[in-house]
């Protein structure tokens, strides 16, 4: 089914294309949003349009994952295993990130009961 | 709308650059680290790019993972806790006193087996974190052993950059590989030299950070 | 070896702090403040050392990642290294009377700053450098809501969101980089950048200018440092002001040296810089609070030294060594002056100078002002001469006039302080310092005076560090013999 | 086929993502964003990446939500 979508560069317009539309959603809430948890799922969604355009143009569909098992040691035909490692990292530290401004939003909201980040402006009177 | 105009012009510049040079295969670093990557006796490339070759990232990110929790429990901490309301559900209590032990289990596997499957120290500890998030969120009267959990991840911090510092001294790099990690063991549990202890090192390290992230979360005291 | 110690010492410093507490709290913070001062030690020993400290480190050598101490980088961790003993020091004093809470957490989160602010200076690798600009910027996030203040948290939040947008763009260019090139060490790609698509080099570029951009403070990105700076409490602001900026400014211009795509872009580095100088004064002018001045201040002195480390050439990027130089001296003087102030006063309106009374910090204050303001005998004067010079040399004469004028404008602030200051009026009580805090002023200013007196004795050191941060080609081969 | 699999997947991740960002309702702007993660979690997978799809799978998609949810009971719930 669909067999011409198949070829690899085909794929890689895939990849980018959706991949963009993904970080366009994530911007668009980013800059259209007020509320603190709306902002931090808005920045998530823009970190995860990047990891997918990187492992999805790092792909190639004839290559098998970088694990040596049985039937699979041939290493010239396995996917390069470095944006896997980065992307792993990238994912956790996002994650850190994004728990300790959930934390600190709880905190500011106990204290001002505000949730809108427009409105933060203790400092301008 | 101007949010929705302004982004959609960055994107879409964007994706015009992008699409206009979409990058050739090439040789990459990561092919010659595959070819290397034989040499340590770990089946995972991915493992072996995490712990050996990028170790000092992971280093960085399990310090990334220590100040964020740090940081939640001094944003979170108060003197009052969360009060015990009503009980949970019955059924909910013993099915999650019946899970923690497989999820435990499952996590530990995970950790274990890093080096040989998909899966290592980040993905077992935060299996074994939300083990223990379920417990949290079944039993109100639960709550993680605070000394015990400190104690713990100061032993895989210290551990982890001993490590790296006996393989500095011993073979003049930080992170090397300096127990016997023959390539004809590939395949089995004891292989690969430090690499799995390691990542079991960080995965305790990872468990016991977002437990204590958890327990912040859920046991914030619900007024001020 | 030792590039290595640099950031793995404070690391693991930071790992065992939660079981070092349980020996007291006076321990953490002595050990915290001798671990630093060590680093201090270890720091001015290569120094003093033979004039070639260049060391590469690899982790994993064929392809890992690698570290490079140079004359430039080393200058830098001097610095840093030396900031974080003279806080501590000032610190050990201040909590006496007026400690954080949890302690313990604010010797961590210092500790873990200055890592993550040598790791950055260190790093030869663009992902590494991500890493450690994570780690700088969440214990910096934590810093600033340290106090859990409404205001205090408010900072913080800003500073996150900015920040995880900042490491968005900064991913965003590591993966382009990644995908063209094939690799991560600053070397390789260096030498491949050139070859690359047009488009692409453009698009690297502008990434890595809005990610780096959110951190050193340029123009239309740095909507945020002022309220953070006010929020945060006014003794971390020192850190942010003395090292953290200086970090990243380093970081962006290692890297733009590198890999530039055109000489047009450097031009536009150049009028960025000088823009926003300008914009960071005029706002400058009508502020009543000293915290929120001083941020402005900082702003129009970051900008200069990013005008001077984009003119790109090696007189310039001397300059701009001066300047960070007097810049980080000063603003520790000004931030640890205003903490005594705020102490005694509780209060950060600019009315609140004119009851100061204490000589010694008045005096103190005066002469970091002066070097801001650029006086000649000051820091601050030998560092600007030498920018407006170089500026002149190389023909931005519009540039020249925006910061001559911005200069003036800045002047008219520190005069209004100055005048503050000195005025008469109903004074407070005398104002106590102790020893240790007024050991740690005379040095920062007499470190000020002498390098505005006798600029000979650095400048040979300077420039020589502006040219390794210039040469590219001796670095990418030492990064490349180094395997 | 896997042509046609991703060029789904895509489609379906967009928009439950842009359904989760003009969401009114907190809860169901974070169920809709464990979507999201879940969709990435079978795009990775697809990819020849099943490190990053089982970290995915476990921060991305679980522990990020779960903390946004355990966010919510202490904030506002609209927005």
């Amino acid at each position: 089914m669909f067999e011409y979508l198949n070829d690899s560069t085909t794929i890689k317009y895939i990849v980018t294309i959706g991949s963009m539309a993904l970080f366009f959603v994530g911007l668009f809430g980013l800059l259209s949003q007020k509320h603190f948890i709306k902002i931090f799922i808005s920045i998530a969604t823009m970190e995860t349009a990047l990891f997918l355009f990187f492992i999805g143009n790092m792909f190639n569909k004839n290559f098998t994952a970088p694990i040596i098992s049985e039937g699979f040691t041939d290493i010239a035909k396995m996917n390069d295993p470095i944006p896997h490692a980065l992307i792993l990292t990238a994912i956790v530290i996002g994650m850190a990130v994004l728990a300790l401004g959930v934390s600190m939003s709880i905190e500011y909201y106990k204290l001002t009961g505000n949730t809108d980040i427009d409105k933060m402006n203790e400092m301008r009177h | 709308m101007s949010g929705f105009t302004l982004s959609a012009v960055f994107v879409l510049t964007l994706l015009k650059l992008l699409l206009e040079n979409i990058p050739q295969s090439m040789h990459r670093a990561g092919d010659s680290l595959l070819e290397l990557n034989s040499t340590d006796g770990v089946a995972n490339g991915v493992t072996t790019v995490v712990v050996y070759f990028r170790g000092f990232d992971t280093l960085g990110e399990i310090a990334v993972l220590f100040i964020a929790s740090l940081g939640i429990g001094l944003m979170l901490s108060q003197n009052k806790r969360c009060t015990i309301k009503a009980q949970s559900n019955f059924m909910l209590h013993t099915a999650a006193k019946l899970l923690f032990p497989i999820i435990t289990l499952y996590g530990i596997y995970v950790m274990v087996y890093g080096h040989l499957s998909p899966g290592g120290g980040f993905q077992g500890g935060v299996i074994i974190a939300s083990g223990v998030l379920l417990l949290l969120v079944s039993h109100r009267d639960f709550e993680v052993p605070h000394s015990f959990i400190v104690a713990l991840e100061t032993f895989a911090g210290v551990c982890y950059v001993l490590i790296g510092l006996i393989g500095l001294f011993t073979l003049d790099v930080f992170l090397g590989n300096f127990l016997p990690h023959d390539i004809s063991q590939m395949g089995l549990l004891m292989s690969g030299g430090i690499i799995p202890i390691i990542y079991i090192i960080v995965g305790i390290k990872v468990g016991s950070e977002m437990s204590m992230i958890a327990q912040n979360l859920i046991k914030r005291g619900d007024d001020v | 070896m030792s590039s290595i110690l640099f950031v793995a010492l404070p690391l693991l410093f930071g790992f065992v702090t939660p079981v070092l507490a349980k020996l007291g709290k006076d321990g953490v913070a002595y050990a915290s403040t001798l671990m630093q001062a060590f680093l201090l030690y270890l720091a001015f020993s290569l120094l003093s050392g033979d004039s070639s400290h260049i060391e590469v480190i690899s982790i994993a050598p064929p392809l890992g990642i690698s570290f490079t101490l140079n004359s430039a980088s080393l200058l830098f961790v001097a610095l840093f290294t030396f900031m974080m003993t003279l806080f501590s020091l000032y610190y050990l004093s201040h909590r006496k009377t007026d400690a954080y809470k949890n302690e313990t957490k604010f010797f961590i989160l210092i500790n873990m700053l200055l890592a993550a602010s040598i790791g950055l200076v260190l790093s030869s690798d663009i992902f590494n450098i991500y890493v450690f600009f994570e780690i700088a910027g969440i214990s910096a996030y934590i810093l600033s809501a340290y106090e859990k203040t409404p205001s205090a948290l408010e900072a913080g939040l800003k500073y996150l969101i900015t920040g995880a947008l900042a490491s968005v763009f900064l991913i965003f260019a590591i993966v382009l980089i990644y995908m063209n090139l094939g690799s991560l060490n600053l070397g390789v790609i260096a030498q491949g950048f050139e070859s690359l698509a047009f488009n692409t080099k453009l698009l690297i570029s502008l990434l890595l200018l809005i990610g780096f951009g959110f951190k050193v403070e340029i123009f239309p990105l740095n909507f945020w440092v002022v309220d953070v700076y006010q929020g945060s409490s006014t003794l971390i602001n020192s850190l942010f002001s003395a090292i953290v900026v200086k970090a990243y400014l380093f970081v962006f211009f290692h890297i733009a040296y590198l890999f530039l795509p055109s000489a047009e872009f450097s031009v536009f580095l150049i009028y960025l810089g000088g823009l926003s100088m300008l914009v960071a004064e005029i706002a400058g002018l009508r502020q009543t609070n000293l915290k929120r001045l001083f941020a402005y201040s900082s702003l129009g002195q970051v900008a200069l030294i990013f005008t001077a480390f984009a003119l790109q050439n090696r007189d310039a990027i001397q300059a701009a060594l001066f300047i960070v130089l007097a810049h980080s001296i000063a603003k520790a003087i000004i931030f640890f002056a205003l903490t005594s102030i705020q102490k005694e006063h509780k209060s950060m309106d600019i009315e609140t100078l004119k009851e100061l009374n204490s000589p010694f910090l008045r005096a103190i204050m005066l002469i970091a002002i002066l070097s801001l303001l650029g006086i000649p005998l000051f820091a601050g004067f030998v560092g600007k001469l030498l920018v407006l010079k170089s500026l002149a040399v190389s023909g931005f004469i519009g540039v020249l006039v925006i910061i001559i004028i911005a200069s003036l404008l800045e002047s008219v602030y520190y005069f209004k302080l100055a005048g503050f200051m000195f005025a008469k009026g109903e004074k407070r009580e005398a104002l106590e310092i102790d020893f240790t805090q007024k050991l740690v002023f005379s040095l920062l200013a007499f470190l000020l005076l002498t390098i505005g007196t006798m600029p000979f004795i650095f400048s040979g050191f300077l420039s020589e560090s502006a040219s390794v941060m210039l040469d590219s080609s001796t670095y990418i081969l030492n990064l490349m013999g180094g395997r | 086929m896997i042509g046609f699999l991703i060029l789904s997947l895509f489609l379906g991740i967009v928009v439950v993502a842009f359904a989760s960002i003009i969401q009114k309702k907190l809860a169901d702007s974070i169920i809709l964003f464990m979507g999201v993660g879940l969709g990435s979690v079978v795009l990775f997978f697809i990819f020849n990446a099943p490190d990053v799809a089982l970290t995915e799978a476990v921060i991305g998609a679980g522990i990020s939500s779960l903390i946004f949810l355990m966010a919510l009971k202490h904030l506002k719930a609209e927005s």
